[in-house]
């Protein structure tokens, strides 16, 4: 296992300014009143699917962002990559506030951040062949001096997707390409104006179990080989604790630990991520995992409960959990291992 | 609450909507060409003195908002004017036309609604074999007859067995009522017949693509998997589905039915509204066109909102 | 992953899961070829689009010109007889074909560029801009086509470009509807939102993916209103709304049923305007219901019918035959 | 003592010009009076066939062949005749995407009654009684059914999939996926369900997945299914610790644990197309031990040991060589 | 019976279709009427006499007449509608003002006797009282108030299952709009009981379904059969009647002097040269299925003494069409179509779509004919309003029209169809923009002209001069076909009109039996 090394050296401080980073960032949908409601002048509700999160990304860092669907794990990816706009909260980007950047400024960040889609079969453009797929953001951007330089960039982009020799798959289209091929080709597109950052939302989930492999560790390899950050969204807590260097845990719309991969999967601090590691089945037979079952569905993001919003599902919550919204802060053994509860 | 909600919110929709029709059906209707006047011009010698004082009887001296608020006015109070061909109220017309029209538009409707329920599903159901040619391949050809041209090819075949035109046998005397509502079935199966052979292609054609779009969903695996019948499937699992596309698509289709019975009246002699809409064009009766025209499009709108409760009735997501 | 339920074509599921649903932008003649239904409609569009080119050199006589006694029986000279002012019904057919077919198509042009243009705006931008198109859309809905055009075409008058644009504009609220739809589903498809995010503007998102996309649904859909308009224009026709100088099969049965043909015992002059009515109808459906089943593969699977799978005897274990 | 046994199972589909897709090639899987057994495998391999095959929900496309014998009684004699019979009263089934599975226009109450009522196990309010029995032993309140499926979270869903499938107390279950989509916690809670169901209700279970881990925990047995064969088949702890195909060793080394610390490896090429003659062994393309053999010819099914059964050349020459596969 | 125009509505104040008023003439009572020769005979008046020089005529009506409630009925009755439609004359009885023109009032001295006061003397004061019908003044008599506009809206419908108060032969016991109307024998008709109890108009409006309703015996006579239907008709063994009608086609040509485009038109010579090239007998043969009579005057032989008969259609002629446009020095241009003063000679001609039956076959054989001599023509169809309106655009100023196709009924008394011509008709009926003092004066002398022969002489000399100037070109008189079933007969008619004749009720129809 190789993650430990990076995981270290993330952990350590190696990257001193961070790639991009969140701090305080919300993110609200409205919800529909409904015709009644706005005659009865209601107030708008809304859904905080992101609700003040922290979180950055260092050069050649993979972080996962794991949690339960609903949790607002993909809007924090989106919102880093400014694809929706936070209503609170800072985005700095290579030390750049990039939280309120528009127009030509966004499209200038737009290539330095990428990112790639969970259904490799729903990315690509099926009229499209590989091809188009992988120059198009080059006519985008306008970033290929002249069709020689494009071709030899798109050819780069495919090789270092491990689309080799990319001559054989130039002119295929999506329908002709396996599963994992096809989210490598993806991978070239976004690859191919060479960014600082890659948002990653779950990236193999869609993909079979033989080939998810070897595409996370084509995102392994990049991130090691350059300066490229990755965020990987994903629900897969044993994916995260294989290839992640740090793991964030979501619940809710908060991060409520985070922390080097290996300690947040081996010595878990919020009662939430026990829980959520304690149902994952381990492959071995032989071994067994007491599941601590949660109380309780999924609440609804619209009404978020007071105090530590995991409280009414927590198996340890006290009174105190009521009041006490609780912040993230240092837990645990590990180095920069924080969790939000105050029962650490 | 939903639920109200999408009432409340269905119902103002279609109020708005009616609103939109009766502002529009005002001015489409000033735009026409040659003022109301013109249309007793060919009347023998009408003089200029004529033609003011009806000017000022139809309140056209007037600038056109005071017209159109006063046309608000008059429809508030149910007045619709008065038509031109014969200066009775329009009103009185229309609600005349409207009782002739509805019985057979109805039979004809209800007969092609259940019919084309039978053949769509059987269609859909035996999809690819000699039940669904046979029955796709008579409603894809019903479907695609001209409706006047159709009413006429009745009218050959039906020749001197069926009344040819009309409502009633005018020179019955002395009717019982049943004996009434006898000759008035036998005047209304040409039309009505007409009516439905038309619509019934149609209604087949969506009916079997609904139920091909149901019969391919997991719950009827599921439903199949429990050990019901095929035709317990359908009836209890597929039909209702099924029922939801086609009810939007023949509330959508509402407007063209209009079109058609307009046809039909005007082959079998109906005295109905569509007859009257045609005989409003014919004779420039703007008033009577106008009034024609307003009431056809409430009722759409009124049968659109009533396919939208329906529809609330059929599927408890809608809400969602 | 999980499995794909093979059904008609399960070649698709085990090579490659994603396509069946990538080759929804495939070729549409590819899959058209493989529908007979595709072809017999093609064939009956092409004919009729044939016999109207050729219209010029293939009318055995004149449409202007009276040939002989009114309503005169077919004959070896009229093989459908004469209509009301004596004129060659299979002359007037040809010329009818020609001149229904340039309304249907020239009124489905003008019924395509309003809805398919307000279609795409409303899909596209979305919000606002779709409400109020939206309600727009509905409105014309729920006028009755009829008599909508009843009140254009005498607010037009009934010259052929009139009635041309009266259908148009009668027509064009489907066309919106559908084209809304699919762009609004085609603008939520990750590989749309993936070209937004690297930068790509409308213009570009509309006319390299979204509109290639919409194009065979617009096929399809022109496909189908062509019908509808020649319908539409019989129907006008029929009501003394039609073009007199133009000979239309709308216009034959009119003149037929004006001049009483059924009663004179001439159903030559009603019948085949109205049969060929109905066959180019056919015709359009069958084609563009091809193609719209073509584009919505879920109409491939149904999961109930009367034939069960097929039991075959017990064999040998196939593999290791070697 | 065996209940369910497929004997020979081959499903072909037809497919458009005159081209036959041979999708399930002569499975063999028995299962014991209330065991839990696990069927494995990647995307087209055959598995859901399978299982529709023993519900006998086969398109008409379709053509098998082979045995389905359930307490000794072929099921597949005479088609679809003699299965319906059996359906949901002997065997019955839970499907994958349970949101799809259940008819959005009816309660799900309804729906769970509906079997009840149609296979006269009770009526009225007996059947109701008995729906909500059944909901409860779920874990969902009875007064729960008389709400639509889309009101119910994607858990609450397959919970009510499973009480349907329990209405005619079925001998065997067959679960198609049941936890696919669902969030890991709720994956957990659907799987203790099912376990502490066949625990206490004595149920057969068969669980079709492609999650590896699912498996290992809920089942004592399993079979791994690939190109529409069974490859490898036995306890679940042999087949982790001590696999005699390649390919079952290499799916378990492609699967992440959590806490585990080898190397997770892709298996490079794909499955070959069911629609022609397969030429060998079907996994040799893409078979890091692969050798002349295996190019010739097809490694039938062989014991390996007491339960415990492997489709490999290599376990030959390894019982030749004295040393296993790895 | 059946009938395939409408009903439109039974108030004579507002009736304008045949139909309708035919029910009048079967309802109500009328001072005077037409017989078999188009001579005004007695009706409710008995006798006549007219006095101070033509400006008094007094009437001895019919006593002790009733109307069908028993009310008498008296020449009070008609000096009342008489004077009713002085009053209104410019109001709500517009309708009726051509026939009460120049009255001043009329007076019932006693029951039986009516005299009618005018203010100058008239030519046409016997044919026009002939027109209108009397009506009941107890039921009439509270609408003609204030400004009368009841006289108008008031249904005149039978109301609450009684029959309509009527004076005629029969009584309107039902009547349904756009369906039927059913008509019974009046019991208190004060003249010779007709033979049948009643009879029933229906309403079609499809001739087609009409035809077959007659066929099947639904009905057992029919007006205004399409002309080609009459051979099955008769093959079907019904009695088909055709009757030379007192109707004719026209084909216009704008004769307003003030035209500012296509001055061409104006050209008599050019007219001459447009009715060589129409061929009336193929149009006959065509549009009228042979059913029907050329003809060249507006006034048509059925109505006798008042038709010219010297005035003759041209013979269709091409070469000498052609060669009248040779000389006028139209020269054709490279696609045959000739040029005048820089444009091409290519013209629309306004049809009414209520005539699109007839007009368009006829359009169709001119069009073919006129291309020969290199003119141009295109149909433009209008709804008879739309069309009306374009021929007299703008603003009633007859600027814009070239050629139009329309019919005119011109009744018995040639005056109201010679009056169509008139300057002062502009706007009102005038659909050629003709203009012509001459013409005015001859109108004006006619009108007064007591004496019968000094009148038909001033009649003829202006047919002569309208078939000269050719704002008309009167293309032919069609026939009237009406048919009924062998069991009826006593459907006299008179010449130019039909069974159903404005001027004749059903009193004599009886079935041969």
């Amino acid at each position: 296992m190789k993650a430990d090394p990076a995981a270290f050296r993330s952990a350590a401080g190696v990257s001193d300014e961070p790639l991009v980073e969140a701090r305080g960032l919300v993110v609200t949908y409205p919800l529909r009143r409904g015709l009644v409601g706005a005659l009865r002048r209601r107030p708008r509700r809304s859904v905080r699917a992101v609700d003040g999160v922290d979180i950055f990304v260092g050069r050649g860092e993979m972080v996962a962002l794991v949690g339960e669907s609903g949790c607002g794990k993909t809007t924090t990816g989106q919102a880093l990559l400014r694809l929706v706009d936070p209503q609170a909260g800072t985005i700095h980007f290579m030390g750049e506030d990039v939280t309120h950047l528009g127009g030509r400024d966004l499209r200038r960040l737009r290539r330095r951040m990428q990112m790639i889609y969970q259904d490799p079969y729903e990315s690509l453009d099926p009229r499209f062949t590989v091809q188009a797929t992988v120059e198009e953001p080059l006519r985008i951007h306008r970033a290929a001096r002249d069709r020689r330089d494009l071709q030899q960039q798109v050819t780069n982009a495919l090789e270092r997707a491990g689309l080799v020799p990319a001559s054989m798959y130039l002119h295929r289209r999506p329908h002709e390409l396996s599963g994992g091929q096809r989210q490598r080709v993806a991978i070239a597109a976004s690859l191919v104006l060479r960014p600082d950052l890659l948002v990653a939302d779950e990236p193999v989930s869609m993909l079979d179990v033989s080939v998810r492999a070897g595409v996370l560790a084509l995102l392994d390899d990049l991130r090691t080989g350059g300066d490229l950050g990755i965020l990987m969204i994903t629900h897969d807590l044993s994916t995260a604790a294989h290839f992640a260097d740090r793991i964030a845990v979501m619940y809710l719309g908060r991060i409520v630990e985070e922390g080097a991969a290996r300690d947040v999967v081996r010595d878990p601090q919020h009662p939430y991520t026990k829980a959520l590691l304690s149902a994952v089945p381990p492959r071995d037979p032989r071994e067994r995992r007491v599941i601590q079952a949660l109380k309780g569905e999924t609440p609804d993001p619209v009404n978020v409960p007071s105090g530590c919003r995991f409280h009414p599902r927590c198996p340890v919550a006290r009174a105190a959990c009521r009041e006490v919204d609780p912040e993230l802060r240092p837990a645990g053994t590990g180095l920069r291992h924080r969790a939000a509860c105050i029962l650490v | 609450m939903k639920r109200g909600d999408y009432v409340v919110k269905r119902v103002v929709f279609a109020l708005i909507t009616i609103f939109v029709a009766i502002t529009l059906n005002f001015f489409l209707f000033r735009v026409l060409p040659g003022s109301a006047v013109t249309n007793i011009a060919r009347v023998p010698h009408a003089s200029p003195q004529l033609i003011h004082s009806l000017e000022r009887e139809f309140g056209l001296d007037k600038p056109k908002w005071e017209q159109y608020l006063l046309y608000l006015d008059n429809l508030a109070h149910g007045n619709l004017g008065i038509s031109f061909a014969d200066q009775q109220p329009v009103s009185q017309h229309i609600r005349q036309d409207l009782a002739n029209t509805i019985p057979m538009l109805s039979l004809g409707t209800v007969v092609a609604i259940l019919m084309g329920l039978v053949s769509g599903v059987v269609a859909a159901w035996r999809r690819g074999g000699l039940g669904d040619y046979a029955s796709s391949g008579v409603a894809l050809f019903l479907y695609s007859f001209p409706t006047q041209w159709l009413g006429l090819m009745l009218l050959i075949f039906f020749a001197g067995l069926l009344p040819a035109g009309g409502m009633s046998n005018p020179f019955a005397f002395n009717q019982t009522y049943v004996q009434h509502l006898e000759d008035l079935l036998r005047h209304m199966i040409l039309p009505s017949l007409t009516v439905a052979l038309t619509l019934y292609g149609g209604y087949t054609l969506i009916v079997r693509s609904a139920m091909l779009e149901t019969l391919g969903e997991d719950y009827v695996l599921t439903a199949r998997a429990k050990g019901l019948s095929n035709w317990a499937v359908i009836r209890r699992h597929a039909l209702r589905n099924a029922m939801l596309p086609t009810v939007t698509l023949i509330a959508l289709g509402l407007g063209s039915i209009v079109g058609g019975f307009i046809l039909v009246e005007v082959v079998f002699s109906w005295p109905g509204i569509g007859q009257a809409a045609y005989e409003a064009v014919v004779q420039r009766d703007y008033p009577m066109l106008q009034a024609v025209f307003l009431v056809l499009t409430i009722s759409v709108v009124l049968f659109n909102l009533l396919a939208d409760l329906l529809y609330l009735k059929l599927d408890p997501r809608v809400s969602e | 992953m999980s499995d794909v339920l093979p059904l008609q074509d399960p070649g698709l599921a085990t090579e490659d899961p994603g396509a069946a649903r990538a080759s929804r932008g495939g070729s549409i003649w590819k899959l058209l070829r493989e529908r007979p239904s595709a072809l017999l409609g093609g064939s009956i569009l092409i004919i009729f689009i044939v016999i109207a080119l050729l219209s010029g050199w293939i009318e055995p006589y004149s449409t202007n010109q009276q040939v002989g006694p009114v309503f005169g029986h077919p004959s070896a000279r009229h093989w459908l007889g004469l209509d009301d002012s004596g004129y060659d019904m299979v002359s007037l057919l040809i010329e009818g074909t020609k001149v229904s077919l340039i309304v249907g198509f020239a009124a489905t042009l003008v019924s395509m560029v309003i809805g398919g243009g307000i279609g795409m705006i409303s899909g596209y931008f979305g919000g606002g801009t779709d409400t109020f198109l939206m309600r727009v859309t509905d409105y014309f809905l729920v006028i009755p086509d009829i008599p909508l055009m009843m009140v254009l075409a005498a607010l037009f008058g009934s010259s052929l470009f009139n009635i041309i644009l009266v259908i148009g504009i009668i027509l064009w609220t489907g066309t919106a509807r559908v084209i809304r739809s699919q762009v609004k589903s085609l603008r939520e498809r990750v590989y749309v939102k993936r070209a937004r995010s690297l930068g790509a503007g409308n213009w570009r998102l509309i006319t390299r993916h979204i509109l290639p996309q919409v194009a065979p649904l617009l096929v399809a859909n022109t496909v189908l209103t062509v019908a509808v308009a020649i319908f539409d224009e019989t129907a006008l026709s029929f009501l003394g709304l039609g073009d007199p100088s133009k000979v239309t099969w709308g216009s034959i049965i009119e003149h037929a049923f004006e001049r009483s043909a059924v009663s004179a015992g001439a159903w030559w002059a009603l019948v085949p305007a109205g049969v060929c009515v109905a066959i180019l109808t056919i015709g359009c459906y069958l084609l563009g219901q091809a193609i719209e089943d073509a584009l919505n593969p879920r109409l491939k699977v149904a999961h109930l019918t009367t034939r069960g799978f097929k039991v075959r005897p017990l064999v040998g274990r196939e593999k290791g035959a070697s | 003592m065996t209940l369910l046994a497929i004997e020979q199972l081959n499903v072909w589909f037809d497919l458009d010009g005159g081209r036959q897709l041979h999708a399930v090639r002569g499975v063999d899987l028995s299962l014991d009076a209330g065991e839990r057994v696990g069927l494995v495998g990647e995307s087209g391999c055959g598995k859901s066939t399978t299982v529709l095959a023993v519900m006998g929900l086969l398109p008409p496309n379709a053509s098998v062949s082979g045995r389905i014998l359930l307490d000794g009684k072929d099921l597949l004699e005479q088609g679809e005749r003699s299965m319906v019979p059996h359906r949901w009263r002997d065997v019955a089934m839970v499907f994958q995407g349970a949101m799809n599975a259940l008819n959005p226009v009816r309660t799900v109450g309804d729906q769970i009654r509906e079997p009840i009522e149609l296979h006269g196990i009770a009526t009225g309010e007996r059947a109701q009684a008995r729906v909500g029995e059944l909901l409860e032993l779920v874990g969902i309140p009875a007064t729960a059914g008389a709400r639509y499926p889309h009101e119910f979270s994607g858990g609450m869903r397959q919970r009510a999939s499973i009480a349907m499938a329990l209405a005619c107390k079925p001998k065997v279950l067959l679960a198609d996926e049941p936890t696919t989509a669902l969030d890991v916690m709720v994956q957990a809670q659907i799987l203790q369900l099912l376990m502490s169901l066949s625990d206490e209700l004595g149920l057969t279970l068969l669980l079709v997945t492609h999650d590896l881990p699912v498996v290992a925990q809920t089942c004592g047995r399993a079979a791994v299914m690939y190109a529409g064969q069974i490859v490898e088949s036995g306890p679940i702890d042999e087949l982790f610790h001590d696999p005699r195909h390649p390919y079952t060793r290499l799916l378990f080394a492609a699967t992440p644990d959590l806490v585990g610390t080898d190397e997770v490896v892709s298996i490079p090429g794909a499955p070959p197309p069911l629609d022609r003659p397969i030429q060998g062994c079907p996994f040799q393309p893409r078979c890091p031990a692969a050798f002349d053999r295996c190019l010739q010819e097809d490694p039938a099914l062989r014991p390996v040991s007491a339960f415990h059964r492997a489709a490999c050349h290599l376990n030959e020459v390894a019982a030749g060589m004295g040393r296993g596969v790895r | 019976m059946g009938t395939d125009s409408t009903i439109d509505s039974l108030n004579p104040m507002v009736a304008f279709q045949a139909t309708a008023i035919w029910v009048h003439t079967n309802i109500y009572p009328y001072l005077l009427n037409y017989n078999k020769n188009a001579e005004i005979i007695p009706s409710f008046a008995r006798s006549w006499k007219a006095s101070d020089g033509g400006r008094t005529y007094t009437f001895h009506t019919v006593p002790n007449a009733e109307w069908s409630d028993g009310k008498p009925l008296t020449a009070k009755d008609a000096a009342w509608t008489i004077n009713t439609l002085v009053k209104y004359k410019s109001g709500p009885t517009s309708y009726w003002e051509p026939q009460v023109l120049h009255i001043t009032k009329a007076d019932a001295p006693n029951d039986n006797t009516l005299v009618v006061h005018y203010n100058k003397p008239i030519a046409t004061a016997l044919s026009n009282i002939l027109q209108f019908p009397i009506l009941p003044e107890h039921v009439w008599g509270k609408l003609a108030t204030g400004n009368g506009k009841e006289l108008k809206t008031y249904p005149n419908t039978p109301q609450n299952g009684k029959p309509l108060v009527s004076g005629g032969p029969f009584m309107l016991t039902k009547y349904q709009k756009d369906q039927l109307a059913i008509l019974q024998a009046n019991p208190h008709w004060w003249g010779p009981k007709p033979h049948i109890s009643g009879f029933g108009i229906q309403i079609f409006s499809n001739s087609d379904a009409m035809l077959s309703a007659f066929k099947n015996g639904q009905i057992d006579a029919i007006d205004d059969v399409p002309n080609t239907a009459v051979d099955t008709l008769k093959k079907a063994g019904f009695v088909v009647r055709t009757t030379p009608g007192n109707f004719f086609y026209d084909f216009i040509i704008n004769s307003n002097p003030k035209k500012p485009e296509h001055r061409e038109l104006l050209n008599v010579k050019l007219r001459e040269a447009f009715e060589y090239a129409i061929d009336r007998q193929r149009i006959v043969n065509v549009a009228l299925n042979g059913f029907g009579t050329i003809g060249a005057t507006i006034v048509p032989a059925t109505t006798g003494k008042w038709h010219d008969s010297n005035v003759k259609p041209l013979p269709f002629d091409l070469a000498k069409a052609n060669g009248i446009l040779d000389s006028l020095g139209f020269k054709r241009g490279s696609n045959g179509i000739r040029v005048a003063d820089g444009h091409p000679m290519s013209y629309q001609v306004i049809v009414p779509n209520s005539r699109t039956d007839v007009l368009t076959p006829t359009f169709r054989v001119i069009q073919g004919d006129f291309r020969k001599i290199g003119i141009s023509l295109q149909e433009k169809v209008l709804d008879p309003n739309g069309a009306f309106e374009a021929i007299t655009a703008p603003n009633d100023k007859y600027l814009n029209f070239d050629l139009a196709m329309w019919d005119w009924i011109p009744g018995e008394d040639p005056d109201s169809i010679l009056s169509v011509l008139l300057c002062n008709q502009y706007g009102s009926n005038s659909d050629t923009g003709y203009c012509s003092p001459a013409y005015d004066r001859l109108y004006r002398e006619q009108a007064e002209a007591i004496d019968v022969d000094r009148r038909v002489q001033i009649v003829h000399e202006m047919q002569a001069m309208i078939a000269h100037d050719r704002p008309y070109i009167v293309l032919n008189y069609p026939d009237v076909i009406q048919a009924y079933t062998k069991n009826w007969t006593g459907f006299y008619d008179l010449p130019g009109e039909g069974i159903f004749d404005v001027y004749q009720s059903m009193l004599d129809v009886h079935t041969t039996s």
